[in-house]
């Protein structure tokens, strides 16, 4: 284990720039998101989690993966190039860690998406939370808000310092790359990691029992909630679109006379075309079929296929929603338990 | 706020109970501080779920579009915005005035959660409650004290009718008007050469996800089929490029022009903070200026300002600004 | 012509010579070429002509010509724009700055010496 | 780049939506008389000012226009009446509201053009064209792709 | 996939001396869609419409774009040439590359850039074409005429002739107009009542005319072919059926009022006819000035009546009918003098308007037309006429030329001589118009033989001097500055359209100009048809004219309606707005721009989710629908789209102009 001073953040950031693109939390008009590190950035690490996950960055909004030209009747297609892998994404918080194992659970599974296995090369830092807020509920499925497993590099804020764990290979290479920046700590602040750790995860006041939920949810299909969920929903896209799981896409083509491009971009359940089909048939009809296929996916469709929840339990579809629709009410609903501390 | 709270239950209770109404819109408390939310109560042994606190800032009216369709009458709450709100879907010919049961609760101002967040006040914060002017935050172990219009929604500080314009029942006594200056952010912008105007505006649209939160909230964004939607003609592409960005905010801030009721939820909504507020002023500034003032959702009878004309009208794009 | 376009903004060619000017004009009888002929001189281009005449100096500028032209031309205008040139002409000697201090002495009206450099100097 | 420079290199692309009665007219008038004017300027047909709707005027600036032109017959002498004093009002507000957003005013114009004015045709489409000229290409609302 | 033709024309060198026509074709030939591309000196030829028919059938063309001249050219001629091959005539475009582009550029290069442009636009749009159907609707076969003066009597007897009804809607009790206020008419100086009184006659006698004066039109609906009008028939306090015209009533009334009909010069009764020779011969009660009305009192009309036809419980009656073609013919007002203070109108009683001369010198007129000062009832010897009283004057009046001043000025000059043979005229003028026959030769008359004096200038002030009125004028001749002591001064005012007339535009939907005469169609080649189709103009509503220009063309807007009233059924250009019901919100933006009502709105029952909704959307009447395309622009969601000009048809056109 070792350490790095916080006034000398500035110094290392400056110098992970140079090996590769660094993204990390930083605050433009109030907004606090990932974005491209450059000098006299206002980097925002002590807040907790970003508006966007850092999803955004592994898989973004949208991207061009195709060129065509078509003239008269011959046409010409051409990849485009996998985008770049080596980038590092620091203060990641590890409920995104988790998100992102989910959507690597999607996209690199085969058949393997070349984009995301390419943007996925990054090394991830990972930052742990000191103290989660009211409306984080990572420790419902089994997460630790003090310990990303997944990360490269696994850094806790110990006020003046954060101290810093690699946690992979990729993650040792880097940190060995780092000698002049960082320092060993002293016995005693290496066993405060321990205590941050078990601090953070004691703050998070409900502790969930999650036992027998996944197999519950699959019997909700006709639970009375959808009734009263779903008639307040307004089919926004926030829930999805912020959370570090929801992986959907859609597909769609930009031309300008003969030469065009091919793009696929995010797109929402919650979103009434988003099963429309062309014959005008919507197998979900109403917003209630849609409300009802976020939870089920996050709680049982998911879990059913690939043995773990949909859902990391970062808390920003329960702050961001405009009428409080809020999944842990859904948990609650489908067994969850719930005890204080 | 409890009185009247009280009042909403017993009056909810006896609407539903007399089968003047079948359903009765109101908010509920959630299980977090912050959440206050939309609920449904056809049954009046559920009226004892209504709330009334500081964070009843969704607008009921809306789901009048749905619900109407299925119930003989609804009764709704609506706070000074919400009464404009619902005027407007009255312009747009969308709601049956005699459908709606609407009981009015003037309101000096909501508590932006966002704020006290700011403020550090959160951790641990179980309720807030007013008195006066005053808010009260209650923690687990201790209690602190604040001005209340600290805490506000920017859009409840300029709000200039915080007392429904429209109502069948008033619920406790109409509060001051009391709004501040609400073009300012508007003229600071004016103010600004064009080309920071653009970095101003190309900033705040490039973090736009299209998630449409504003416009789903949005009590005059009623179209059954969103023109942002269709798919043939294709007017918006799916991608969030910019100029495609560009084209939303600038279509649906135009389709607002004449028919906004600055209620503010769409800024409100905006995950990423998006300043639409600035967007729908500037709009309803130049009309005031041009075309004399109109307060859109105030009197559903009256025309429009950008569906009708004056022979005399000013040119104004024969103005010339230097670039 | 092209000063006199310049000082008196006017457009003479618009003058399609009703003679109203001269008509309406107070001080007519006084003037050896009338209102309208002025106008008829100048889209003639003969202002050497018109520079000459009493007209130009009899013009009492009452703005009746301008008030009833049917064609927009501000007469009065044209004569102010039509003397200037001869004051500008005839400018330097009339005024000069050394002379200032002597004539604010003598008691001369600040106006006046303003209107005197207005007039006089270019 | 320098004014002149920019003046020099840059071939502006202007597309005009003109009303069918008034300035469209004016625009066959302007061809018939030989008034010359850049070929810069595109013409798309309207029945009438009232029918651009400004999605046509932002699709166009996304697709590359460096300006637009909206033209129609003068206030009062509208064809359908009253369809040039809904365009007033409608572009009044768009050209504020454009620039608001920050795009240069100058890039939208509306112009009241009747079917005798093809000499003013020929010349509003010069002066527009000087204009967007020195205003340089449009990079503000073009789509990037 | 498309199969679009281009067809691209060279107008002789018009087009192919600018545009590269081969590079042209061959760009044509890549654009998507199109299967043919050719070319053709003259495309609206025989041979070019032959090579458009032949290569529609040969190459199964579905689309067709034709580069060639303005489609205000010949847009028709090729729909027509494709209608002949079988194909829809709406599913052809015209790329304008001769008055948009090889007349208008130089650079040979730029012009076939911007040819190729075009064309793609073109292409574009037509992909989009859908073929379309005009509707046919019946002809209501009856006309009405609005304003009783001559143009107004003129064409309602044309097309009460060609056998169809017609209504004669005339604001004041009796139909004549202005012509019946004058006294002889230029250049025969025959009697103008003497002329026209046998018209009003044969109007009223006729079996098709239905005259209906003291009416009002209040209120206009319908479309070309079925128009529906509100006529408020005023209460004329008099019982026509009863009435014989005895004139009893207007003998024994004891109110006095300014007559209209003399110009304020003389006075009327409460209870009147305007004239003698009135159409109907029926009087009207003032009620703005019957002592009844006003007061309760007196009652002397009903008293004496001895057919009892006085009915003071007389109301307003309205009057709603169909017409298939509406005339127009309002005719004019003089402009006002308060502006025009230098010349002391209403200041001095011998200050007076040219029409005010006309009733003074009329047999029929106050003073019985021994043409008399009005202040001292004299005859007046020196007598001033000033031209352009409000003419031609763009700071204070009106920029335009009335055009019949200078002959009537001329007309009076004579009267005046016939009438005082020792009287001398002076008529200020500026120029002397007098195109039209035998025009010339009078006005020299007027000079050589009745020794008017022509003075070439106008007036500047006019102001009294003892009993005289002096005028300061100018003669521009002899440079020199005049003053006339003068007895009378006649103004020949500006003609202006009435001074409702905008109100009325409006009310039909017909443009008016800046000076609120109504618009022609196109000022050459359509000058009596407005730009709503089957109303049609006659005499001064639209332009100051004489009485032989209004009749030919009240003779010719009578042609034009018998020619639409002569039609079983017409057919509806399809150009029009289309709803989407399923897009269509009902919000009704759409119905508050329309300039033609042709919106309503009609509910509509859908099954949603297996529950009955009525809701209620727009309804576009395809007959009243002038396609302008306002609603389209108006409507959020893009439900109201214009056929021809659709909004998919215009993104792609858009999309293509700027590659």
């Amino acid at each position: 284990m070792q350490e790095i001073q916080k006034a000398r953040l500035p110094q290392l950031w400056e110098y992970l720039a140079k090996k590769a693109p660094l993204y990390l939390p930083q605050q433009e008009d109030g907004v606090i998101n990932f974005a491209p590190w450059q000098e006299g950035a206002r980097v925002k690490l002590e807040s907790l989690n970003t508006v966007l996950p850092p999803k955004s960055i592994v898989f973004p909004q949208w991207e061009t993966y195709l060129h065509f030209t078509q003239k008269a009747r011959e046409l010409k297609l051409t990849p485009t190039k996998e985008p770049e892998g080596s980038y590092i994404l620091f203060g990641v918080r590890p409920c995104d860690v988790a998100g992102i194992t989910v959507l690597d659970r999607v996209f690199l599974q085969d058949p393997v998406d070349v984009f995301y296995e390419s943007r996925r090369r990054c090394t991830i830092i990972s930052l742990a939370c000191n103290e989660p807020d009211i409306s984080c509920f990572c420790s419902a499925f089994g997460l630790e808000p003090g310990f990303a497993p997944a990360a490269d590099i696994m850094l806790w804020d110990g006020d003046k310092f954060l101290l810093w764990q690699s946690l992979t290979e990729k993650g040792e290479t880097l940190t060995h790359s780092l000698t002049d920046l960082l320092e060993v700590p002293t016995p005693a602040e290496t066993e405060s990691v321990q205590c941050l750790r078990e601090t953070a995860a004691t703050v998070q006041e409900q502790k969930w029992g999650l036992d027998g939920v996944k197999e519950r949810a699959k019997d909700m299909f006709n639970a009375p909630i959808w009734d009263s969920l779903y008639r307040r929903c307004l089919g926004c896209g926030i829930c999805t679109y912020l959370c570090p799981t929801c992986h959907c896409f859609d597909i769609g083509d930009f031309s300008r006379g003969e030469r065009g491009e091919r793009f696929r971009c995010w797109d929402s359940c919650m979103y009434k075309d988003f099963t429309l089909m062309a014959s005008g048939e919507n197998p979900r009809p109403t917003q209630k079929e849609r409300v009802r296929q976020r939870f089920m996916h996050k709680l049982s469709y998911f879990p059913a296929q690939h043995g773990l929840y949909g859902c990391v339990g970062c808390g920003r579809c329960v702050r961001k929603c405009p009428v409080n629709i809020d999944i842990t009410q859904v948990i609650k609903e489908a067994g969850g338990s719930i005890s204080c501390a | 706020m409890k009185e009247i709270m009280q009042k909403m239950r017993a009056e909810a209770a006896r609407v539903l109970s007399s089968g003047e109404v079948d359903l009765v819109l109101g908010w509920e408390k959630g299980d977090l501080w912050w959440q206050s939310y939309p609920v449904f109560i056809e049954n009046e042994k559920k009226a004892e779920l209504l709330t009334w606190d500081l964070f009843c800032v969704p607008n009921l009216a809306k789901y009048l579009l749905e619900e109407i369709w299925h119930k003989k009458r609804v009764a709704l709450f609506f706070k000074g915005c919400d009464a404009l709100g619902f005027n407007q879907l009255m312009q747009d010919k969308r709601v049956d005035r005699e459908k709606a049961f609407i009981f009015a609760v003037p309101c000096s101002g909501l508590v932006d959660p966002q704020k006290v967040e700011r403020a550090g006040l959160h951790q641990g914060l179980l309720r807030v409650e007013r008195l006066g002017d005053e808010l009260t935050f209650v923690y687990k172990d201790r209690e602190k004290k604040t001005a209340a219009p600290w805490f506000y929604y920017d859009k409840c500080l300029t709000c200039r009718y915080p007392n429904p314009v429209v109502f069948d029942f008033m619920l406790g006594e109409p509060v001051p008007v009391n709004p501040r200056e609400r073009f300012t952010a508007v003229k600071e912008l004016e103010g600004q050469n064009v080309d920071a105007r653009f970095q101003y505006w190309q900033r705040q649209f490039s973090r736009c996800i299209r998630c449409f939160a504003c416009r789903n909230v949005c009590p005059a964004c009623s179209c059954r089929e969103c023109i942002f939607d269709l798919t043939s003609p294709r007017w918006l592409g799916k991608a969030t490029e910019l100029s495609e960005n560009q084209f939303y905010h600038i279509t649906r801030a135009f389709h607002m022009a004449g028919r906004c009721v600055d209620c503010g939820e769409c800024a409100r909504v905006c995950p990423v903070q998006i300043p639409l507020t600035s967007l729908n002023r500037k709009l309803i500034k130049d009309i005031d200026e041009l075309y004399g003032p109109y307060d859109a959702g105030v009197d559903p009878q009256k025309v429009p300002p950008l569906v009708t004309f004056n022979p005399g009208d000013p040119a104004a794009f024969l103005e010339s600004k230097g670039v | 012509m092209q000063e006199l376009a310049e000082i008196s903004g006017e457009k003479i060619n618009d003058c399609y010579q009703c003679g109203k000017c001269t008509a309406a004009c107070p001080v007519n009888p006084f003037m050896d070429i009338l209102p309208h002929q002025v106008l008829r001189l100048l889209q003639l281009g003969q202002v050497e002509q018109v520079l000459q005449s009493k007209t130009i100096w009899v013009c009492a500028t009452c703005f009746t010509c301008a008030g009833r032209c049917p064609r927009d031309v501000d007469l009065s205008v044209v004569m102010e724009a039509l003397r200037a040139i001869l004051l500008r002409q005839r400018g330097g000697s009339r005024l000069k700055g050394e002379d200032m201090p002597c004539l604010i002495r003598k008691g001369m009206p600040e106006q006046g010496i303003v209107s005197g450099f207005r007039k006089y100097t270019k | 780049m320098s004014v002149a420079a920019k003046t020099q290199d840059f071939e502006p692309l202007i597309v005009a939506f003109c009303c069918n009665w008034c300035s469209y007219a004016g625009a066959d008038l302007a061809g018939t008389g030989r008034m010359s004017y850049p070929a810069n300027i595109r013409v798309i047909r309207v029945p009438c000012s009232s029918r651009v709707s400004p999605n046509f005027i932002l699709r166009a600036f996304q697709r590359g226009a460096d300006g637009v032109v909206v033209a129609g017959c003068h206030p009062g002498d509208c064809h359908y009446v009253s369809g040039n004093y809904h365009a007033r009002r409608r572009f009044s507000m768009l050209r504020r509201f454009l620039e608001f957003v920050g795009i240069e005013a100058e890039r939208l114009e509306v112009h009241w053009i009747s079917a005798s004015e093809g000499s003013r045709f020929a010349q509003v489409m010069q002066d527009i064209t000087d204009k967007i000229r020195v205003l340089g290409p449009n990079r503000k609302l073009r789509d990037s792709r | 996939m498309r199969r679009i033709g281009v067809f691209i024309c060279w107008c002789g060198t018009n087009i192919a001396a600018t545009v590269d026509i081969e590079t042209v074709i061959k760009e044509a030939r890549e654009m998507p869609g199109v299967v043919y591309a050719g070319d053709n000196k003259y495309m609206c030829s025989e041979t070019g419409q032959t090579q458009i028919k032949g290569t529609i059938v040969q190459q199964k063309l579905d689309r067709v774009v034709i580069a060639s001249c303005s489609p205000r050219m010949h847009e028709l001629t090729f729909r027509k040439t494709a209608a002949a091959a079988g194909l829809n005539p709406y599913l052809v475009e015209i790329a304008n590359v001769r008055e948009h582009c090889s007349w208008v550029h130089k650079d040979k290069d730029a012009a076939t850039v911007k040819a190729v442009a075009l064309i793609r636009t073109a292409v574009a749009k037509a992909a989009l074409d859908t073929g379309l159907e005009p509707q046919e609707f019946v002809v209501t076969r009856r006309a009405l005429v609005i304003g009783g003066g001559i143009a107004g009597i003129q064409a309602a007897l044309d097309i009460a002739e060609a056998g169809y009804a017609v209504d004669l809607v005339e604001r004041t009790p009796s139909i004549g107009g202005r012509m019946a206020q004058l006294d002889k008419t230029f250049p025969t100086l025959d009697c103008s009542a003497c002329i026209l009184t046998p018209k009003m006659v044969d109007a009223a006698a006729h079996p098709n005319i239905n005259l209906l004066t003291y009416s009002e039109v209040e209120e206009v609906e319908g479309y070309v072919g079925n128009f529906e009008v509100t006529i408020r028939q005023k209460a004329r306090s008099v019982d026509a059926a009863k009435c014989t015209g005895c004139g009893l009533c207007f003998e024994k009334c004891p109110s006095k009022v300014k007559s209209e009909f003399d110009e304020g010069l003389a006075l009327r009764k409460a209870i009147y006819v305007p004239f003698p020779q009135a159409v109907p011969n029926i009087p009207v009660i003032d009620r703005d000035h019957c002592r009844w009305f006003s007061k309760k009192k007196c009652g002397v009309c009903k008293k004496v009546c001895p057919a009892s036809a006085v009915d003071f419980e007389q109301s307003d009656v309205l009057i709603k009918q169909k017409y298939g073609a509406i005339v127009v013919a309002t005719g004019f007002d003089l402009i006002g003098f308060e502006i025009f203070g230098e010349f002391g109108y209403g200041k001095h009683p011998d200050i007076i308007t040219s029409m005010e001369f006309e009733r003074l010198v009329n047999a029929s007129g106050p003073g019985g037309g021994k043409l008399l000062k009005p202040s001292n009832q004299q005859p007046p010897k020196n007598v001033v006429f000033v031209h352009c009283v409000g003419s031609r004057d763009k700071s204070r009046g009106k920029p335009y030329c009335s055009k019949i001043c200078c002959m009537y000025t001329a007309k009076h000059a004579v009267l005046l001589k016939e009438k005082h043979p020792e009287a001398q005229a002076y008529v200020f003028y500026i120029d002397v118009r007098t195109a039209g026959k035998d025009f010339e030769e009078f006005h020299r008359r007027a000079v050589e033989e009745y020794a008017a004096v022509y003075l070439r200038g106008l007036v500047g002030k006019v102001f009294p001097s003892g009993d005289k009125l002096l005028v300061n004028g100018v003669d521009t001749l002899s440079n020199q500055a005049v003053e006339i002591e003068a007895d009378l001064v006649v103004l020949a005012a500006a003609l202006t359209p009435r001074h409702d007339a905008e109100g009325l535009a409006r009310m039909l939907g017909i443009g008016s100009d800046a000076h609120n005469f109504f618009v022609e169609a196109h000022p050459k080649l359509r000058p009596v048809e407005s730009h709503t189709a089957g109303l049609f103009l006659a005499g001064t509503c639209q332009g100051p004219r004489d009485i032989p220009e209004t009749v030919a063309q009240a003779g010719a807007a009578a042609a034009k309606a018998i020619a639409l009233l002569n039609k079983e059924t017409l057919l509806s250009d399809p150009c029009v707005s289309a709803v989407d019901e399923s897009l269509c919100t009902g919000c009704l933006a759409c119905l508050k721009v329309c300039p033609y009502k042709a919106i309503s709105d009609k509910p509509l029952t859908e099954k949603v989710h297996g529950r009955q909704r009525r809701r209620l959307v727009a309804e576009v009447n395809k007959a009243l629908c002038q396609g302008c395309g306002a609603c389209s622009a108006a409507c959020r969601p893009g439900a109201m789209n214009l056929l021809g000009f659709s909004n998919e048809q215009l993104l792609a056109e858009v999309d293509a102009i700027c590659l």
